[in-house]
């Protein structure tokens, strides 16, 4: 027995890192430069790469990465190449939580960023905080990132749902004056926030809102409801996969309503990947072309098919470091969010500091890749505050139909952004 | 008042798949009393071949029968070497662990193969409408391949063989039956029904955890028809796809896996062996 | 030496010896040290369930998911109890569950009870999705658990207290698994097992033994779900999926069936299996797909070795390799 | 025709059959008598496959059989009607006559099922029912004539007289000597099978204790009274 | 023959039927007090249904069982050692996983009396409890010469221990009826000697009930014999007078051709 007793001594202290004490909340001081030397700098991240959630959201840490050899390969910022650690959590937060309790206390990263997913990021926040740890460009459209008092350490990144769904409500209200409108949301904080933003809007004019289930690739029942309550309108809070069910269940019903998506259901190129293979079975009136011609959707980053100086730039570092993953929308998130993160580094200054890094966030400095600017301040921690609206044309090219818009996540005005904004010539983190 | 008509069919659909994966288990749980957790992934493997040749040829019926074969053969090595070793072991437990070892594995091998993105996977017709030629296909398909699979075991020598073996080896050996032989052809048999479920079931988007539901519902399917019954368990694959297509429908998508759960409750408390099962005699 | 002291200094024990560990490892290590003080608890009650009874539960997590939620709720809507009580309650729930499941499992056999306690781990977590208010829907409950005894914040990192108060749970409760494995209720839950018949007629209930079975297994399972809200923080639907019931039922075998040593491996290895093949599979230059699903097709190549080449467990191998050893001593 | 030498099966540690010579002559029954757990079950099933011997030799009909597999052993012509029969009550009569001699040539079967229904007239008025409908006798008759479907050179019969009216096993016991098959007959009934038999052998403790002439075994008073219990 | 008249079990006309089959057919018969009573018969004439019916187990069509003076209605199987019965069944049932001591501390179970809170924390009374079950089994595994087994498995065990170690099983539990389905089968002669022996000791503490195919050690061991013949009784009475009955050497030897 005594010798079980002593194996387990063993296995545990093989596992063990290294037996530092900094880095735990007790020890009371924080360390403002961990994971930083003078030639690098320790970054994670967790991300569902396996999983019910890795279709979809397992490339985007491949864009970051791609963005940051390229920023390594032209001799890092200031100096230090980005060591980017990506932590699979499988979506299930007991596991985020391990991972982002690894990587700050056994990695001891210098901050996380674009943690992935509502349920599992939300519950390492906290620790975040307590830990002083940066917490940069979550990568989730909840509200609750955006909160400087609760969690100073927390950034957001992509648009909040509420906020984009004002600007779809106003396009609806506007574009399609008097149609029924219905609404197919995931049941989570995608739909939830979302339909608060519709229903700042457009209340009135919804007749029917059905909530799908991300484990239920079924949406047969939730389409036929759609169909039976007359929306001549489906706006659709999914991700893309379940835009692309609803686009085919509803042509497998018949239905043919204006579909307007979320931007995080709404990138055209996965959904052309996704919707390919029917037309070349079933005829012409299934085929891409058919099925997305017409939708409309919102966006906040430069589209993947326009010559926007930020598409050229990504494209360059796709052909020359992931040639092989196709260039999606999702792709070019995780790029601008390495992207961004870059710039803050570089705004931070070459005696790198976590305390540096969140002013450099809050000096509202930060502008690139989006289309619309970010909230960030000492005030606001909310990440862009706007989107455009564009609709799929029969070649299944996207055209910008509304230029970008700002709003806030309350019962502000939906006002055009402010053209302004930074070239990758004028960030210049490279050469 | 809900558009009940459309509710059914889809249900239909759906229950044709929990049957046809449900009988792929029922096979092997009568030839072998396992239950086979590995299913869903030699299905997987079976549907990710036959969307590579679909995507090579353009075709669709090469695909499928790709993916029959490959369930043949993935089935005789599953027994061969994994199920057999275990047969004298006598413990009920370790032929549940092994298959779900060999399901990890092989959602891993997927994964690593064709990655985590859904693939579009293509219907063999026309889905469109509520009695889509499509989904005719597929009720059409599970119905007469169940009968045939029926028809096998109830009508030709080999089925009878099959059920000697499955029912009692001892005797079955006595009387010149190579039972190992039918053991292993039971498991071919299964895998390529359950290719066929696979192939069935992955339209429209393909994933490494296409089949993790399927599976759980053609299982609840087994358990409430009798997991020895292949009649009780197409029945119950029908019965439960409509059932949660109405739930889904008229209650709400989040309550399908409860009202599964409540299902399988309310059929197990009052019939301990499924609804056609047969239970073994008490031993005084 | 009665049973009891002799569980309790072996206990006593223990808890010294994960004191000492937690006392020379990172912060992070104690995490993981703490992580396996949870599993054990939850894999021992599962063993005993397996093992003693030959009941094959399928669905265990379904009883770590009342637990957890138990604690979150208490923790966000009752932050005044202390967490010893929060813990009792989640004991309490998933206790009343598991005298339930197992009224309804006592008939069922096999295979039927397998696809009856899966059905049940993939269905209970959905109740979150009905009362997205209360239990938070699919983002669940995220809260934090201050528990750290005024005196010693500042003093004690909060990683070391949290492995501590896991350990001491989990050691209490295992005291009780082995006073119950050792003594007549033990006994005759094998009894039960081996022959249903033969048992009912020297006197055992068998239906009552079996209900008993799983109430104390889902006991374990609830505290095991509590404390790990505890340790993380969280509680929510994603965390409690049949992959999880699926792997404590693995570590079960793995470790070795019936027994709590079993169980301690089979923790370890919960932990540390899936971590390890992460590293592996980091330590190569390998295609982002294949690196991303090597950990999980390595756990499943395990799960297979492990059951054609050890029948018995790692607790199977060792006992063998100790008893060859004091033979040759003697 | 089947020589059974030194033939030794144990379940776990303790021995069944420990060394047991026997030999059973052609055309003729050989009984092998003995109390309820003497071996004799044992020692059929290890002759006819079902179990691997520790050691020993089966011959018959002049090639070894030793650790055929039992599908392999009743193709060479050594037909084994396991205890109760072996019936399969889930299937048909027409269905387990069938299973007897599913690998003969097709006409073959036809005449073997002529000829087995010819022998047991109850049968053929009940091919289409459930074997479990049957009574104890007509499963005796089900499970003897199944084994003649495979037209076998040899029968090895487990305890045909269990749980059957003595009328009905004397008619089983007739039936079987007038086909002049080679027989091996285990049997607890005693008086019954020695009747019909030509040479019997008891075992006791997996042994064989005595080896005589049928009269001889019936003539001995002790040794019946030891051994076989009347 | 002991004289002893009181009677402690009583079968009233009971007749059992499974399907079209009938299994008994108005079989009475009494167990008196301190006796050792035999019920034979050829295979499947019947025993084990008369014993299932006596425990409970198989309901009777018609007639009655008879505990003393109270009639036994549908009994749950562990309801019997309650009622001070103790069976052992054909195939020996015992625990393959439990070591021969811990299969007799089962049959104890009756006798045990913490409960099974006490158990799971340990407590003293619970320990003590333990103990005393354990000085009981110890004892009759000493009483059945076969203490020295006590912490193997059953299944290593050569046949005639195993036979021992389930009527220890019984024996532990001190019942009135001991129900004992063919205890003699394969046994060796000596080994019959002595479990004649060990049941005729017996007789002061309970009644033995058995079935038995061994008539020669039927004879030695019974008072009073009841012979079964496809399910109705052909010969009732002691050995001497069953011995020479003509009915039953036809029944039970078989006709010869």
């Amino acid at each position: 027995m005594r010798i079980l007793a002593l194996g387990v001594v063993a296995v545990l202290l093989a596992g063990c890192g290294g037996a530092g004490e900094s880095g735990d909340s007790a020890a009371g001081v924080r360390n403002e430069t961990a994971g930083v030397t003078d030639t690098s700098v320790l970054i994670g991240t967790h991300q569902p790469l396996t999983g019910p959630a890795a279709p979809g959201y397992a490339t985007i840490s491949k864009g970051a990465q791609a963005v940051y050899s390229y920023v390594n390969d032209g001799g890092g910022i200031h100096g230090r190449k980005i060591d980017y650690r990506v932590e699979d959590d499988g979506y299930n937060p007991t596991r985020t939580v391990e991972v982002v309790k690894k990587l700050v206390l056994q990695d001891k990263v210098f901050a996380l960023v674009g943690g992935l997913g509502t349920p599992t990021h939300s519950k390492v926040v906290d620790f975040l905080t307590a830990e002083g740890v940066p917490d940069v460009l979550v990568s989730s459209g909840a509200l609750a990132w955006d909160d400087p008092q609760g969690s100073p350490m927390t950034f957001g990144f992509q648009v909040d749902y509420t906020r984009e769904a004002k600007i779809l409500g106003t396009h609806i209200a506007e574009a399609m004056p008097g149609r029924k409108v219905g609404v197919l949301h995931q049941n989570d904080d995608v739909g939830r926030d979302g339909m608060a933003g519709l229903d700042r809007v457009i209340k009135d004019a919804i007749v029917s809102r059905q909530p799908y289930d991300p484990a239920n690739a079924d949406v047969l029942p939730q389409l036929t409801a759609l169909r039976q309550s007359g929306a001549e309108v489906v706006v659709c809070e999914c991700v893309p996969a379940f835009t692309a069910l609803a686009i085919l269940t509803a042509a497998r019903l018949g239905y043919k309503p204006q579909f307007v998506v979320s931007s995080i259901g709404a990138d055209v190129t996965t959904l052309t990947g996704l919707l390919a293979d029917f037309g070349k079975r079933a005829g012409a009136e299934v085929s891409v072309p058919a099925l997305l011609s017409g939708m409309v959707g919102a966006g906040y980053l430069p589209d993947v098919d326009s010559d926007d100086p930020w598409t050229t730039l990504f494209k360059e570092i796709h052909a020359k470091y992931i040639p092989d993953v196709a260039l999606t929308d999702t792709v070019v998130f995780g790029m601008a969010q390495a992207y961004t993160f870059a710039q803050a580094l570089k705004e931070a200054g070459r005696d790198l500091t976590r305390s540096k890094l969140l002013a450099a966030f809050e000096s509202g400095k930060l502008e690139g890749p989006g289309m619309t600017p970010f909230a960030f301040s000492g005030e606001s921690h909310a990440g862009y505050t706007g989107a455009y609206v564009f609709t799929v044309d029969s070649e299944v090219r996207t055209n910008v139909v509304r230029e970008p818009m700002v709003t806030d996540r309350g019962d502000g005005p939906v006002t055009p952004a402010p053209s302004s904004r930074k070239t990758p010539a004028e960030v210049a983190l490279v050469g | 008042m809900p558009d009940l008509l459309t509710l059914a069919m889809g249900g239909l659909t759906n229950g044709a798949v929990y049957a046809a994966l449900g009988l792929a288990l029922v096979i092997i749980f009568r030839a072998t009393r396992v239950v086979n957790f590995a299913q869903p992934a030699l299905a997987l493997v079976c549907a990710y071949l036959a969307f590579t040749v679909n995507r090579a040829t353009g075709g669709y019926w090469l695909g499928l029968l790709v993916a029959l074969v490959a369930g043949a053969v993935l089935g005789a090595l599953t027994e061969r070497l994994l199920i057999r070793p275990l047969r004298s072991r006598g413990n009920e437990l370790a032929p549940v662990i092994v298959t779900l070892g060999l399901l990890l594995v092989l959602q891993a091998v997927c994964g690593m193969i064709w990655s985590a993105e859904p693939r579009s996977f293509p219907y063999a017709f026309d889905f469109r409408g509520a009695f889509s030629p499509a989904s005719v296909f597929v009720v059409v398909t599970v119905v007469v391949v169940a009968g045939a699979v029926l028809l096998l075991f109830g009508a030709t020598p080999l089925g009878l063989r099959l059920r000697a073996a499955a029912l009692r080896p001892d005797v079955a050996g006595l009387l010149g039956v190579r039972v190992g032989l039918m053991l292993t052809i039971g498991w071919v048999l299964a895998a390529v029904v359950g290719a066929l479920a696979g192939v069935l079931a992955a339209p429209p988007f393909l994933s490494p955890t296409v089949l993790d539901t399927v599976f759980v519902y053609a299982l609840t399917a087994a358990v409430i028809g009798g997991l020895d019954n292949p009649v009780g368990t197409i029945l119950g694959g029908f019965v439960l796809g409509v059932a949660l297509s109405f739930v889904s429908g008229l209650l709400g998508p989040e309550l399908v896996t409860l009202a599964a759960l409540a299902v399988l409750v309310l059929v197990l408390s009052l019939r301990p062996h499924g609804l056609f099962g047969s239970s073994v005699a008490r031993r005084v | 030496m009665p049973a009891l002291v002799r569980h309790l200094l072996w206990a006593l024990l223990a808890l010294v010896l994960v004191v000492a560990l937690s006392l020379v490892i990172d912060p992070f290590t104690n995490v993981r040290l703490a992580s396996v003080g949870y599993y054990l608890l939850a894999v021992a009650g599962l063993t005993v369930l397996t093992g003693l009874t030959g009941q094959v539960s399928l669905g265990h997590g379904a009883f770590l998911f009342l637990g957890a939620y138990t604690v979150g709720l208490l923790v966000i809507h009752a932050p005044a109890l202390p967490i010893w009580v929060d813990l009792l309650a989640a004991a309490a729930v998933s206790g009343i569950a598991g005298a339930l499941t197992g009224a309804a499992a006592a008939r069922l056999h096999g295979p039927y009870l397998a696809g009856a306690t899966l059905a049940l781990a993939v269905g209970l977590p959905a109740v979150t999705q009905r009362f997205p208010e209360l239990l938070g829907g699919s983002n669940g409950l995220g809260f934090t658990v201050s528990s750290l005894p005024p005196g010693l914040v500042g003093v004690v990192p909060t990683t070391r207290w949290q492995a501590w108060v896991v350990w001491a749970t989990a050691l209490l409760a295992l005291v009780v698994l082995a006073n119950l494995t050792t003594g007549p209720l033990g006994r005759q839950m094998r009894a039960v097992r081996d022959d249903e018949v033969s048992a009912a007629l020297a006197g055992v209930r068998v239906g009552r033994t079996k209900v008993l079975a799983f109430l104390i297994s889902a006991v374990c399972g609830g505290l095991a779900g509590g404390l790990q809200a505890f340790l993380l923080g969280t509680a929510a639907p994603g965390s409690f999926t049949p992959a999880l019931s699926l792997a404590l039922l693995a570590a079960v075998v793995l470790g070795g069936t019936g027994s709590l040593w079993g169980a301690l491996w089979g923790a370890v290895a919960l932990v540390y299996l899936q971590a390890g093949a992460e590293e592996f599979a980091h330590g190569f230059d390998l295609p982002t797909d294949v690196a991303n699903f090597l950990p999980q097709a390595v756990y499943g190549v395990v799960l297979i070795v492990v059951v054609l080449v050890l029948p018995n467990g790692v607790h199977g191998v060792l006992r063998k390799f100790s008893r060859r050893r004091k033979e040759s001593t003697v | 025709m089947l020589t059974v030498t030194g033939l030794v099966t144990a379940y776990g540690p303790v021995p069944a059959v420990d060394g047991v010579d026997l030999d059973a002559a052609g055309g003729v029954v050989t009984a092998v008598l003995g109390a309820n757990g003497a071996g004799k079950t044992t020692l059929l099933r290890t002759i006819s496959g079902l179990v691997a011997p520790e050691a020993g030799r089966v011959v018959f009909d002049g090639e070894d059989i030793t650790g055929w597999p039992p599908d392999r052993v009743v193709r060479r012509g050594l037909a084994h009607v396991p205890e109760h029969g072996g019936v399969i009550a889930e299937l048909t009569v027409a269905e387990n006559l069938r299973l007897g001699g599913l690998w003969r040539p097709k006409a073959d079967q036809r005449r073997s099922h002529g000829e087995v229904l010819d022998l047991f007239p109850p049968l053929a008025g009940r091919l289409p029912r459930q074997a479990s409908t049957l009574s104890g006798g007509e499963r005796q008759m089900l499970a003897i004539g199944r084994a003649l479907m495979s037209e076998p050179k040899a029968l090895a019969l487990d305890e045909p007289s269990l749980g059957l009216a003595p009328t009905v096993t004397a008619a089983i016991l007739t039936t079987l000597r007038e086909l002049r098959l080679t027989a091996l007959l285990v049997e607890q009934n005693a008086r019954g099978a020695l009747a019909v038999a030509a040479h019997g052998y008891v075992l006791a403790q997996g042994r064989v204790v005595a080896s005589a002439d049928a009269d001889t075994l019936l003539a001995d008073d002790q040794l019946r009274h030891a051994y076989l219990g009347f | 023959m002991r004289a002893s008249s009181a009677r402690l079990l009583g079968v009233e006309g009971v007749t059992v039927r499974f399907g079209g089959v009938t299994a008994l057919d108005g079989v009475s018969l009494d167990v008196a007090a301190g006796t050792v009573h035999g019920v034979i018969g050829p295979n499947g004439a019947g025993k084990t249904t008369l014993f299932n019916v006596v425990c409970g187990f198989v309901p009777a069509a018609e007639g009655a069982v008879m505990l003393r003076d109270k009639r036994l209605r549908r009994t749950r199987p562990h309801d019997l050692a309650g009622l001070g019965i103790a069976r052992t069944v054909q195939g020996l049932g015992l625990f393959g996983g439990l070591t021969v001591l811990e299969n007799v501390l089962v049959g104890a179970r009756g006798h045990q009396r913490s409960s099974a809170l006490g158990a799971l924390l340990g407590l003293p009374g619970s320990a003590r409890d333990e103990r005393r079950l354990a000085e009981r089994a110890e004892a009759v595994l000493a009483e059945l010469d076969i203490a020295r087994w006590r912490g193997a498995l059953p299944g290593v065990l050569p046949h005639g221990v195993r036979k021992r170690v389930a009527l220890a099983r019984a024996l532990v539990a001190e019942p009135e009826l001991l129900m004992l389905d063919e205890p003699a089968a394969g046994l060796s002669e000596v080994e019959i000697e002595d479990l004649v022996a060990l049941l005729r000791g017996l007789t002061d503490r309970t009644s033995v009930l058995l079935v038995e195919h061994h008539m020669d050690m039927v004879m030695r061991v019974c008072d009073h014999i009841t012979v079964l013949d496809f399910g109705r009784v052909i010969a009732d009475g002691p050995p001497a007078v069953v011995r020479a009955d003509p009915a039953v050497l036809t029944a039970y030897l078989g006709t010869a051709g």
